[in-house]
């Protein structure tokens, strides 16, 4: 051995002193962090994931905190590899691996109900001059058995600038409804189940709005669902109305009556007025949100009505909106709190509700909403830990549903130098 | 026997290395170089001191056995014979050799044995000194 | 005994052997003649593994060990380097290596039959110092040693691929009186050279290599003894007629 | 077995005044830059009437140090990643090239020619983590400096972690994860192995080898960062492999690279290289 000192020298030298570094390492870990769950049901949680970023002194590092705890970033290797398929995994059961291979248009593009599966997806095919013809792919798959189904139909030929689109699949009878944007508009191609196209339903809202959408005062748009790929009746739409015109008429007037209780009534949570993170801009700097018009096409009466109505009084302010089972939900949020605007889908009445900084357990950070439930990502806004953490609204029931925290998970997460600054959140 | 006592080996390439070598032994038996039971060098020591292959010096001394110039009793060193007639077969067959040769030299040239021999005689004289052999 | 048959040989579009067959006996000086770029080296090379051949076969003392035969797997490499020493024509050492330094990687490395007293002789009968650095000696000083690190190890075959290329007469003399003394014997060694005259005196057996085939193979002391030629009246036979 | 170990000792000893020369370099540089800037520092946080206390600036890290002067830093860690670079090739051609031969003494040795491959192998990964391990203690030292030279209500403190992180070179080649460093260094093995055996194809087929040697290299370039490159392209999202299959997918190819790079180039040594 001793002819071979430098060498064994060497060796030790190089893994030890490697050896060394992973061992300190695993012994004065970075912080780590976990989702506490303080109030309500820990399964709202379960595939929830906050990104943020740890530092002090040292660069800010990006970690992934999760009920299970933290992961940061730097760290993730190969040999993390996590199995992910598509959100809908679940709820295809044992044939979803097989059915959603290649499928990653998001969830409008499915329908579900008890016993089948269908998924379309418009597909482009170039045609002369720069044109396209657009068709759509349908397929189907039995829920139980697993057989599988699939036909393909020219929905338009010739088609220049934007496609078509699929925003709805609905199966109704032995109908396939595909509700499209198409342009500026929206259709319903009805299919049968052998794949003809038996009509294309045109959606017609009032001229008005047609007409206040070309000149730019008027805005449409569909309304999140919050479950897209639920069977359901109806589809929302949005009529966005920007100020008034010069003539004084209101554009997108429909002539339609402000359903009863279309005006702000209702009932808030917590202390009313806008905290001041809520109160409008008036600086007249952005397009000035008058009021905002639901319209809902009804897909066994394929025909539109308008639903209800939320006045905004010329709003600047970035406004979420989302479909519950028997609710519309508007609403926005900012440093002190966040407010929430409810239609009843059955009368048109609105109700507002108003959730402090407080009540919220902390500044609102990001929100996003998942089946009828609004998730609120809060902080100190310092990057301490003093309030961070995420609330989850029930939107039919207006009532806060759960509640967590982010917690440190060991004790250098515990040093009061460190900061941590929540960035965005999302189910995985 | 050392190259500085005279013992030096040349050779020509077109014979074989080991008559060549039997006939070195030869000319030094008859000059009394090499005396009769005299050990010889060992062939790994013939091999070093002839700048030849052991292998040719093994074949040297094989041939010289045959011939029974040298003798080898048990694993002592090999030595020259003592054999009279063997020593003085040697002497004539050089001689013989070296007349045949001669003879082959001057068969173009015509001329009678007396004048030859008277020739030869004058020479030999003329060599040793004045005293001519008388045989 | 080494085999050599039917050795192919191409670089690229040039054929250099074309069906080479020859033995070495062992106990015996073989000597592989042939004009410059015959193929002579790379048949030495050949049996040591150290080039790939196209075709044919190599047996050292019965066992197959030609590369593209045997894929040189498990301890063939091992075989062959107990049964077969080769001396190159340059030295096989790092020029950074004093002598000293070489001798013990010899020992180092071939503990089995790494014969240190004769290495030791050598070096005497050489006048090799070991604290030259190789990179420093001369040609033929580099010769002698590449011969040292050879012949004392102890192989039943030694193999020297032109020995006397490009040394000075003295280094020749030097190394020609190797094959007089004990270090090479009852080897089977097979030399290459160009320069005949310096072993004509030494060799047992003539291999004369011609246009990549064996062209012919003879002992030197019969063909003496039978046709009283010497080695270079034979090869001026073969190579001009 | 003894011999493999023979022979990785004597490719250390051949290349250990330069891996010292490498080492002494390193450390010597970022020992006096570290003395040179934390002085530096110092002095800036030295009371001084002249100056308006508002500009002297707050404490600081030795992080903070190490962060500021990337390049510098990471020079003397360069020079060394490349020497080793170049090395991997002069490995085997210095055996080839150069007055003497070696190479036939090295393949005449009476061992499984395997263990050429291998001992070379050992060497070089032996340098590089050496190099590595050398790093880490000059952390250390340079951390020991900065304190001895900054007042400590100057000073911040620390972790080690962070003293890695300072420099984005020395956070790459030392990654806080365990498995991100098997990661890199198995990725980085591979492709040893794949220069190795491209060098042994080249010495087998003079003068064509070098063809057969860069189609080699290329395959292994591009079809193991194609796997990687072509997950940005979103060429298995059309084929419809889901990420995990991908990943699974990239490390196989990776594996069966390495596996392919030591079999053939360990065969070739055997059967087909060629002094």
């Amino acid at each position: 051995m001793k002819r071979y000192l430098l060498t064994v020298l060497l060796a030790v030298f190089a893994l030890g002193g490697i050896g060394t570094y992973y061992v300190h390492g695993a012994v004065h870990p970075l912080p780590a962090y976990r989702i506490a769950v303080t109030e309500g049901d820990e399964a709202l949680f379960d595939r929830l994931v906050v990104t943020a970023f740890q530092s002090h002194p040292s660069p800010p590092r990006q970690l992934e905190i999760s009920l299970a705890g933290s992961e940061y970033e730097h760290e993730r290797s190969v040999f993390d590899i996590r199995r992910s398929i598509h959100p809908l995994e679940a709820e295809l059961g044992v044939h979803a691996r097989r059915f959603l291979r290649g499928k990653w248009a998001s969830p409008v593009n499915f329908y579900l109900d008890g016993q089948t599966v269908v998924y379309a997806e418009t597909q482009d095919v170039p045609a002369a001059d720069g044109r396209a013809d657009v068709f759509v792919n349908v397929e189907m798959m039995d829920l139980e058995s697993g057989k599988r189904s699939d036909f393909r139909v020219l929905l338009e030929s010739g088609v220049a600038g934007l496609w078509p689109y699929v925003a709805d699949v609905q199966r109704i009878g032995e109908e396939l409804h595909l509700f499209v944007e198409y342009g500026g508009e929206y259709r319903v191609y009805v299919l049968a189940m052998d794949g003809r196209l038996v009509r294309m339903v045109q959606v017609s809202l009032p001229p008005a709005v047609l007409e206040g959408e070309r000149d730019g005062s008027v805005r449409m748009s569909l309304a999140a669902n919050h479950r897209p790929q639920d069977p359901k009746s109806v589809v929302g739409i949005l009529v966005k109305i920007y100020g008034t015109r010069e003539d004084g008429t209101d554009p997108a007037d429909g002539g339609q009556e402000a359903p009863a209780g279309g005006t702000m009534t209702g009932e808030s949570a917590g202390d009313l007025g806008d905290p001041p993170g809520l109160t409008r801009m008036d600086a007249g700097d952005g397009p000035r949100l008058q009021r905002i018009d639901l319209y809902v096409y009804d897909y066994a009466a394929e025909d539109v009505r308008p639903a209800g109505r939320y006045e905004l009084g010329g709003s600047t302010e970035q406004w979420y909106n989302l479909m519950t089972g028997r609710h519309h939900v508007l609403y926005r949020y900012g440093e002190n709190g966040l407010e929430m605007l409810r239609m009843s889908l059955a009368d048109g009445g609105v109700e507002r509700f108003v959730y402090t900084a407080e009540q919220l357990g902390g500044h609102p950070v990001r929100t996003f909403t998942r089946e009828g439930h609004l998730y609120v990502l809060t902080h100190a806004g310092d990057g301490s830990l003093e309030g961070a953490g995420i609330t989850v609204l029930d939107l039919d029931r207006a009532a806060v549903a759960a509640r967590a925290v982010v917690a440190p998970a060991n004790r250098a997460a515990e040093d009061p130098a460190v900061t941590l600054l929540l960035e965005d959140f999302a189910l995985r | 026997m050392q190259p500085d006592e005279g013992f030096t080996f040349e050779f020509n390439s077109r014979e074989p290395v080991y008559l060549q070598v039997v006939r070195h032994f030869k000319v030094w038996i008859a000059t009394g170089r090499l005396k009769a039971g005299q050990t010889i060098p060992s062939r790994r020591e013939l091999a070093v001191l002839a700048k030849i292959n052991p292998n040719t010096a093994q074949r040297a001394y094989r041939e010289m056995e045959e011939q029974r110039l040298i003798v080898t009793e048990g694993n002592s060193p090999s030595r020259i014979t003592g054999d009279e007639r063997v020593l003085r077969s040697v002497r004539s067959e050089l001689l013989e050799e070296a007349v045949d040769r001669f003879l082959e030299l001057i068969r173009p040239i015509d001329v009678s044995t007396d004048e030859l021999v008277a020739l030869v005689r004058q020479k030999h004289a003329a060599r040793n000194g004045g005293n001519s052999g008388h045989d | 005994m080494i085999e050599i048959e039917n050795l192919q040989k191409r670089y690229l579009r040039k054929h250099v052997l074309r069906g080479v067959s020859f033995t070495v006996e062992p106990g015996l000086i073989t000597c592989l003649a042939g004009l410059n770029g015959a193929g002579k080296s790379t048949i030495l090379k050949a049996i040591m593994g150290l080039v790939p051949v196209d075709g044919g076969s190599i047996r050292i003392d019965g066992r197959e060990t030609a590369l593209h035969l045997t894929g040189n797997r498990g301890q063939l490499n091992r075989y062959r380097a107990l049964k077969v020493a080769f001396i190159p024509d340059r030295p096989a050492m790092p020029p950074s290596m004093k002598v000293g330094e070489a001798l013990r990687f010899m020992a180092d490395f071939y503990p089995a039959i790494w014969n240190e007293e004769k290495a030791r002789d050598m070096l005497a009968f050489f006048e090799l110092g070991e604290g030259e650095r190789l990179g420093s000696l001369s040609r033929g000083t580099a010769a002698k040693f590449n011969l040292v690190l050879g012949l004392a190890l102890e192989t039943p075959y030694v193999l020297m691929d032109e020995p006397f290329s490009g040394i000075d007469l003295f280094s020749r003399e030097a190394i020609a009186d190797v094959f007089s003394t004990g270090w090479l014997e009852g080897r089977g060694v097979l030399i290459t050279t160009h320069e005949i005259r310096e072993v004509e005196h030494l060799i047992d057996r003539v291999v004369l290599l011609k246009d990549g085939v064996v062209a012919k193979t003879f002992d030197s002391e019969e063909m003496r003894l039978a046709e009283n030629k010497s080695i270079v009246d034979i090869m001026r036979e073969v190579y001009r007629p | 077995m003894k011999a493999l170990l023979k022979l990785i000792h004597f490719e250390v000893r051949r290349f250990r005044w330069f891996l010292f020369g490498l080492m002494a370099m390193t450390a010597l540089y970022q020992m006096a830059v570290t003395v040179v800037y934390a002085l530096g520092e110092r002095a800036l946080r030295m009371p001084d009437p002249g100056r308006d206390p508002e500009t002297i600036p707050g404490p600081m890290s030795v992080y903070h140090l190490l962060s500021r002067h990337q390049e510098t830093y990471a020079l003397p860690v360069l020079v060394c990643v490349v020497s080793l670079l170049l090395y991997a090739f002069l490995i085997w051609y210095r055996d080839w090239l150069g007055r003497g031969a070696f190479i036939y003494r090295l393949l005449m040795l009476p061992q499984p020619r395997a263990y050429l491959y291998l001992s070379k192998l050992a060497a070089m990964l032996l340098f590089i983590f050496s190099l590595l391990s050398l790093q880490l203690a000059l952390l250390l030292v340079i951390e020991g400096i900065f304190s001895a030279i900054m007042p400590a209500e100057f000073r911040l403190e620390a972790r080690f972690a962070d003293l890695v992180a300072g420099n984005e070179l020395i956070a790459f080649l030392l990654p806080v994860s365990p498995k991100v460093f098997l990661q890199y260094y198995g990725m980085g093995i591979v492709l040893l192995l794949a220069a190795f055996t491209a060098i042994l194809l080249e010495r087998s087929r003079r003068p064509a080898g070098i063809v057969l040697a860069l189609a080699y290299a290329a395959a292994m370039l591009v079809i193991p960062f194609g796997v990687i490159l072509a997950g940005a392209t979103g060429l298995y999202e059309s084929l419809g492999l889901y990420i995990h299959e991908i990943i699974w997918t990239a490390v196989g190819v990776w594996l069966a690279g390495g596996a392919l790079a030591a079999w053939l180039g360990i065969r070739v040594l055997n059967k087909n290289v060629s002094v």
